[in-house]
């Protein structure tokens, strides 16, 4: 690496200047409600504690986020947090960032050159997305009469095709015999885009009753098509049921109501203070030296989120 | 005073970068009067009239209308001071009809809705007054430039102008549309209309005008009374030195045995069965009315446009070039007739543009050889003396005739056998002009090229063709040597395919 | 007389696409014709229908709005902060945002009349800045909880027909009797085809392009608007990309985007045929991947055909 | 003379900006200027640079090109599907990749001159269909796994100098050597200016279309494997709004979207304006959605204020 000593010089007379230590965080996009949320949390809580932070998006793209990282380690960071566009697209990159002896954390993925990752699997929260699908299914639904299930998802991006993977296996696992049938796959990764897909699913099958998907977008989607065609709150029968990841708001609210589509939501420590406060709590882990040379994967639980449990999880959001 | 005069033009300045294209010019316009505004190519009439309705921003100077004073006009303010223009450039919109480019700026409407079928018999009205026959629904793209222009007069006379200031209208008319331009507009001077009219005919300068201004390199030289001028004097004031004659001589360098250019029977681009020839060391004068068709023949034989059927032969073989790059390679030139389109390359040096069609020849690995692009552009600088401080200087700040001096020295630098000039002299005032006829006249005498000259111009066809051949609705009509040319026989057969259509167009 | 007739042909043409798609369509899934599913994709358009009036004026103009889709998410997001965060009545909040819009528009206008920028750089800049700041508005969450009346633009039904359908509906009526009655859209013809000579005839082209941005402006913040109410929910990237397809049902309408030329009619075939299109593949289940190639070829081959259509009279 | 001048002072007004910027991130950051930086900054904007080579000149010509971001996606997977996949040479998998990326330039070219469809439209097409392919041939995943030897394009080190960045030199000398030493630079300049009279001067205008669109292609190609090797993974989406990043260095850089004027200097000024606000705004620690807004106005502020001066110059 070119950037040793220049780096780590520079980042003692920062320390020496008085400061906390120095975060620079890059996530795949700011532009997104659910990490908006999260990251907002994030970042009240490192203000309370007095860290120094940068936090930047790169809307998706690895070389930006590469560059960002660059740009990181030239301001002297003490810790970099990645969440990568593309896992191995940034771990050069990070091996800079270790070699200039700045720690390396790297959200979601198993990465090779960090010092600790916080993982996801997102082919197991897929499947757990599927597992609640599959548990509403058994509950409402029999051989004779199978659920016509639709799945929404977004297959332009690593993840997301990974959960949508993740779903179809949850289905298949954890369904009784011969209880669904997928009948369509469509993309939503926004509110509006899924709603019109779902909308031209169920002009194809009226009786698709079960919505499956990989994030907000999907389930705000969703849920809005099948309150239109229901019409409103109150008049969604038993048996249809959005079921999705993400934990936003918008997402509680509608499940908390009752009376939408909305069935349950696959979450992850719990509320978005609950994550960021998880997040803090690694880094701080990493900050203090501790050795993760044993296991460097910290693995983040997942539960899904059902109307029981839904006010707590809003009392943190 | 201010009531003698309803326009005038006190000290107008215009700088451009590198170029001053007036300087400290006065004008005054009285009322009921035609002003004639006459100069070289460049001397800066166009910009001068420009600043009277905004188009041009002078630098310094002031214009009063009707006694009010103003640094600089907007075309809205022109017009609510009823100054109507007719510009040298076309200014119509192709895609609306002649009635709504007749009422363009200022429809007739009803609150915010047009109301097309009052402007549609209002625009009929308009084009009878001026004998045209133009459908007012006709959209205008699909009018020939002549129609266009007549539009545009049709449009200024419409506004009901106070002033009327004229930027060249005859330049693309036919003499019987002239003829039926001119009674109109003797007709607004007797109404009280004041005319300002721009021309490079000094025929019509004489017919029509009161008193003459002439401009010289964007100075105020002198202003006449057309009674008490004449010709020579005016010349001499334009050009600042006397000329002589208008047509410069030529000895006879017809070589009959080489035929440089044989076409038989081309047939396409509105044009058919054409068959000439073409000798070294001739001029072939095109004759006929606007719409004859004799840019689309020049078109098809550079390749520009596609021929249907017909043989062509340069020199005896044998040719058919489907693109201008295959015609100039086979030595065919073309000066086209629209300057400002298809000639000039306004955004580039003049250096540049004399290169252009020979780049390639003059490149190893398509690299350009620079010494040698500067020297052919230098040579014809000189050649043709083109007035300017540098060969780096951009097209776009040269005037008319000095950009066509650049086109000629392009074709003249790729050395082309054949040259076919289109309008070669179009809006270009007698000093450029006669400079353009002695470069003809080198090129076929002491370089052997042959020439296919079109022109509307029945005088320069005349003077300095050595044959003309005469076109009509896309036909050949007749032929005449040098020694039965006469004036009223070329429009016999100019009209010959005419009058019959021309009925059939208005239904 | 004859090009008349080629001209209408012509006109006609984008049509015959739709039918053939339609017919296409109908014999992949016939439910596809069924009127539930008609006044669905309808309604599935009815946001680029109402943007694509603005849009198609600025084309007419040979410019181009690349700021539509973020006006959407703009529109979206300051809406939404009006009505929930500051418990703005729902009309008051609507007027608003519809002026915030049009101003955004006559930011545009400004930029290219004014300063002279070319308007693909100008709406591009515009595009950019006005997405970090409904980003910033939002803090990148999105805003939801409106009254249930808000619903009725996106939602709601007069008869059996949607109410977007109808807004949309009005808003071609309202672009189709502008463009051809008014003179105003005359001036967007003459801007278009010649705009020196539409200066000298004394038709203030500035002004032209502030008021064309400005409604482009206006129509993307009412698209935006009727998207808040259908999604129930306003983010700050609703809009995001929403211009290229808005500028497509424009430009497969046969609107000329070197300007001068074009006609709502042709426009409400293109949107129709981006609404077959994206409804009809779903419908059929086919492959996101490949929709964008379906997509992408479809537009290559009706603009295509139009311009080799064009060539082959010009010869 | 005057002229000269004042042209010379506008072509260098950009270069002020340059330094103005850098010295405004100095204050903020002193470690901005660390030639260390100076070269991440460099290497950051290297596939920018390349890129907007074939951009300029399709600028230049008065076209535009949109696909640019998804031949850098499409060369992406290619050429990682190639090597890896395949267990195809190195160079040959580089060498199949760049002339499949001329081949989509001349796609492009071949809509653009042959059909003659506006390059907006036909680059559009190209972008969404090779959009799509490109996310079917890696089926939505990227793809990893190369060697070494590989890395050194985006990665590698001459001395103290990123592979990157001397690629980058070079192609702008290429760049700068095409267009104002061979008879092609001239073409561009006489098409994009006016193309009528460059027909009729004998310049085959169809074919220098496709020539300037392979260009183009081929550049982006090679930003494409700069890429790749940069981030050591393929992925479908890597060039995704690419072009418009390119297309802002170009017009940055005082390069006229009409057409006909521009130089290959200003487009390097452009390039690293465009790095010195992606790097130094990351060092200020300013927030991201600011950056959109900051990125937004500085686009209007210098392309507004060079045509603020432009139509000074013309009254
Ligand atoms: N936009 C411009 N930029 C720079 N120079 C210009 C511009 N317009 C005109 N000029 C210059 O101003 C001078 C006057 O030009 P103008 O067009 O007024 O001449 P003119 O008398 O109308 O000539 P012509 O008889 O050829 O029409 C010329 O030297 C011309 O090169
Ligand atoms: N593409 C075309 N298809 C059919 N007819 C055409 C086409 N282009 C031109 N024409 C017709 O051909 C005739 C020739 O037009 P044009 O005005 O160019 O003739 P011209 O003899 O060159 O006139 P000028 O004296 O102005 O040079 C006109 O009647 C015109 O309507
Ligand atoms: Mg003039
Ligand atoms: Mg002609």
């Amino acid at each position: 690496g070119k950037s040793d000593d220049g780096g780590s010089a520079d980042g003692d007379s920062d320390k020496d200047s008085g400061g906390k230590e120095k975060i620079g965080i890059t996530i795949q996009s700011l532009k997104n409600d659910y990490w908006a949320g999260v990251m907002g949390k994030l970042e009240e809580l490192l203000k309370e504690e007095g860290y120094e932070y940068t936090l930047v998006d790169c809307s998706d793209n690895a070389p930006t986020q590469v560059s960002q990282i660059e740009n990181f380690i030239t301001s002297g960071c003490d810790l970099i947090m990645v969440h990568p566009s593309d896992a191995e697209a940034v771990e050069g990159i990070c091996g800079e960032a270790l070699d200039a002896g700045i720690k390396v954390m790297c959200w979601d993925d198993p990465m090779e050159n960090t010092t600790a990752n916080w993982i996801l699997d997102n082919t197991a929260l897929g499947r757990d997305i599927g597992e609640a699908t599959a548990e509403f299914i058994n509950a409402n639904y029999t051989k004779d009469a199978p659920a016509k299930v639709c799945t929404i998802g977004y297959p332009s991006t690593k993840v997301l095709l990974e959960r949508e993977t993740g779903i179809k296996e949850g289905l298949e696992e954890f369904c009784d015999d011969g209880v669904f049938e997928i009948v369509a796959s469509v993309e939503g990764i926004e509110a509006d885009k899924a709603l019109a897909n779902v909308e031209t699913v169920l002009q194809a099958h009226p009786d698709c009753t079960i919505f499956a998907g990989v994030g907000a977008g999907a389930m705000i989607g969703a849920n809005e098509a099948l309150l239109q065609k229901f019409g409103g709150a109150g008049k969604i029968p038993e048996n249809v049921g959005v079921i999705t990841t993400d934990v936003t708001m918008q997402q509680l609210e509608s499940l908390k109501a009752g009376d939408e589509a909305v069935r349950a939501i696959v979450g992850f420590e719990g509320s978005s203070l609950d994550t960021a406060k998880a997040c803090l709590e690694m880094y701080k882990r990493i900050l203090s030296g501790e050795d993760f040379s044993g296991d460097k994967n910290v693995v983040r639980p997942t539960r899904a989120i059902t109307v029981d449990d839904v006010d707590d999880i809003i009392a943190g959001m | 005073m201010s009531e003698e005069y309803v326009l005038q033009l006190e000290h107008i300045r215009k700088e451009y970068p590198g170029v001053v294209a007036l300087k400290d010019v006065t004008l005054e316009l009285r009322k009921g009067e035609i002003l004639a505004l006459i100069g070289e190519n460049g001397a800066g009439k166009s910009t001068l009239i420009k600043c009277c309705s905004g188009a041009v921003i002078p630098t310094s100077g002031k214009i009063i209308v009707n006694g009010k004073e103003y640094d600089s006009m907007t075309p809205q303010l022109a017009a609510e001071n009823g100054i109507a223009i007719i510009y040298q450039e076309f200014n119509n919109v192709k895609e609306l009809s002649a009635a709504e480019n007749l009422f363009l700026g200022r429809p007739i409407k009803k609150g915010i809705v047009v109301d097309k079928k009052a402007m549609e018999r209002e625009a009929a009205k308009a084009f009878e007054q001026l004998r045209i026959k133009i459908n007012p629904k006709t959209l205008m793209k699909d009018l020939t430039v002549g129609y266009q222009q007549m539009v545009e007069i049709a449009k200024a006379i419409q506004q009901d102008a106070k002033i009327l200031i004229m930027d060249e209208p005859s330049a693309p008319l036919t003499s019987a549309e002239v003829e039926s331009m001119f009674r109109v507009v003797e007709r607004l001077r007797k109404e009280g209309i004041s005319i300002i009219y721009i021309s490079h005919r000094l025929e019509e300068i004489y017919r029509l005008s009161d008193r003459i201004l002439v401009l010289r390199d964007g100075e105020y030289v002198k202003t006449l009374q057309t009674s008490e001028s004449h010709v020579q004097e005016l010349i001499k004031l334009m050009v600042g030195r006397e000329l002589t004659e208008t047509y410069p001589p030529r000895g006879d360098c017809i070589d009959k045995s080489q035929v440089v250019l044989e076409v038989k029977d081309l047939t396409g681009n509105g044009d058919e069965n054409i068959s000439l020839k073409v000798h070294k060391g001739e001029i072939l004068g095109l004759g006929g009315l606007v719409g004859a068709g004799r840019t689309e023949l020049a078109e098809m034989i550079f390749g520009a446009a596609k021929r249907q059927s017909g043989q062509m032969f340069i020199n005896g073989k044998e040719v058919n070039p489907k693109t201008p790059r295959e015609a100039i390679d086979t030595g065919i030139a073309l000066v086209p007739e629209d300057r400002k389109r298809h000639g000039a390359m306004l955004g580039i040096s003049i250096k540049d543009n004399i290169n252009m069609p020979i780049y390639e020849k003059n490149s190893t690995l398509s690299v350009i050889n620079s010494k040698k692009e500067v020297a052919t552009a230098e040579k014809y600088r000189e050649n043709m003396a083109i007035k300017t401080p540098s060969l780096h200087q951009l097209m776009k700040n040269l005037s008319g005739g000095n950009q066509q001096k650049v086109i000629l020295g392009r074709w003249l630098a790729a050395n082309s056998e054949l040259i076919i000039f289109d309008e070669p002299t179009r809006g270009i005032d007698v000093g450029a002009k006669y400079e353009i006829y002695k470069i003809m006249n080198d090129l076929v005498e002491k370089e052997g090229k042959a020439i296919l000259m079109i022109s509307s111009e029945m005088e320069e066809l005349m003077g300095m063709s050595d044959r003309i051949v005469v076109l009509s609705e896309g036909k050949m009509t007749g032929e005449l040597a040098k020694e039965e040319f006469n004036q009223e026989v070329i429009m016999e057969f100019a009209s010959e395919a005419r009058t019959s259509i021309e009925e059939e167009k208005t239904v | 007389m004859k090009s008349k007739v080629v001209y209408q042909l012509k006109d006609k043409a984008i049509w015959l696409v739709l039918i053939f798609l339609v017919i296409v369509f109908t014999i992949a899934n016939p439910r596809f014709v069924n009127p539930n599913n008609i006044l669905t994709l309808l309604r599935q358009v009815s946001m680029y229908g109402i943007a694509s009036i603005g849009m198609t004026f600025v084309i007419l103009l040979g410019d181009i709005d690349l700021s539509t889709g973020t006006i959407i998410s703009f529109v979206n997001i300051i809406c939404a902060y009006f009505m929930v965060h500051m418990g703005m009545n729902m009309w008051l909040a609507i007027i608003l945002t519809l002026l915030a819009s049009t101003v955004i528009g006559l930011l545009n206008g400004f930029m290219v009349s004014t300063v002279g920028m070319p308007a693909i750089i100008a709406t591009f800049a515009v595009q950019t800045a006005f997405q970090g700041l409904a980003l910033i508005i939002s803090g990148g969450l999105p805003i939801n909880g409106f009254t249930e009346k808000f619903k009725v633009f996106g939602q709601g039904y007069v008869g059996i027909i949607p109410v977007p359908v109808i807004i949309m509906a009005l808003c071609f009526a309202l672009g189709s009797f502008i463009l051809n009655k008014t003179y105003f859209g005359r001036y967007f013809y003459a801007v278009g085809g010649n705009i020196e000579a539409a200066k000298l005839s004394g038709i203030r082209v500035g002004r032209i392009k502030y008021l064309v941005f400005a409604i482009s402006g206006f129509f993307a913040g009412l698209a935006g608007i009727v998207m808040l109410s259908r999604v129930n929910s306003g983010m700050a990237t609703a809009g995001l990309g929403y211009e290229f397809d808005v500028i497509t049902c424009v430009v497969l309408g046969g609107v000329s985007v070197t300007g001068g030329y074009g006609k709502m009619s042709g426009v409400v075939a293109g949107t129709f045929i981006i609404g077959a299109l994206q409804n009809g593949m779903v419908l059929m289940n086919i492959n996101s991947y490949v929709q964008d190639i379906v997509m992408g070829v479809v537009l290559a081959l009706a603009v295509g055909f139009d311009c080799i259509q064009k060539k082959r009279k010009a010869n």
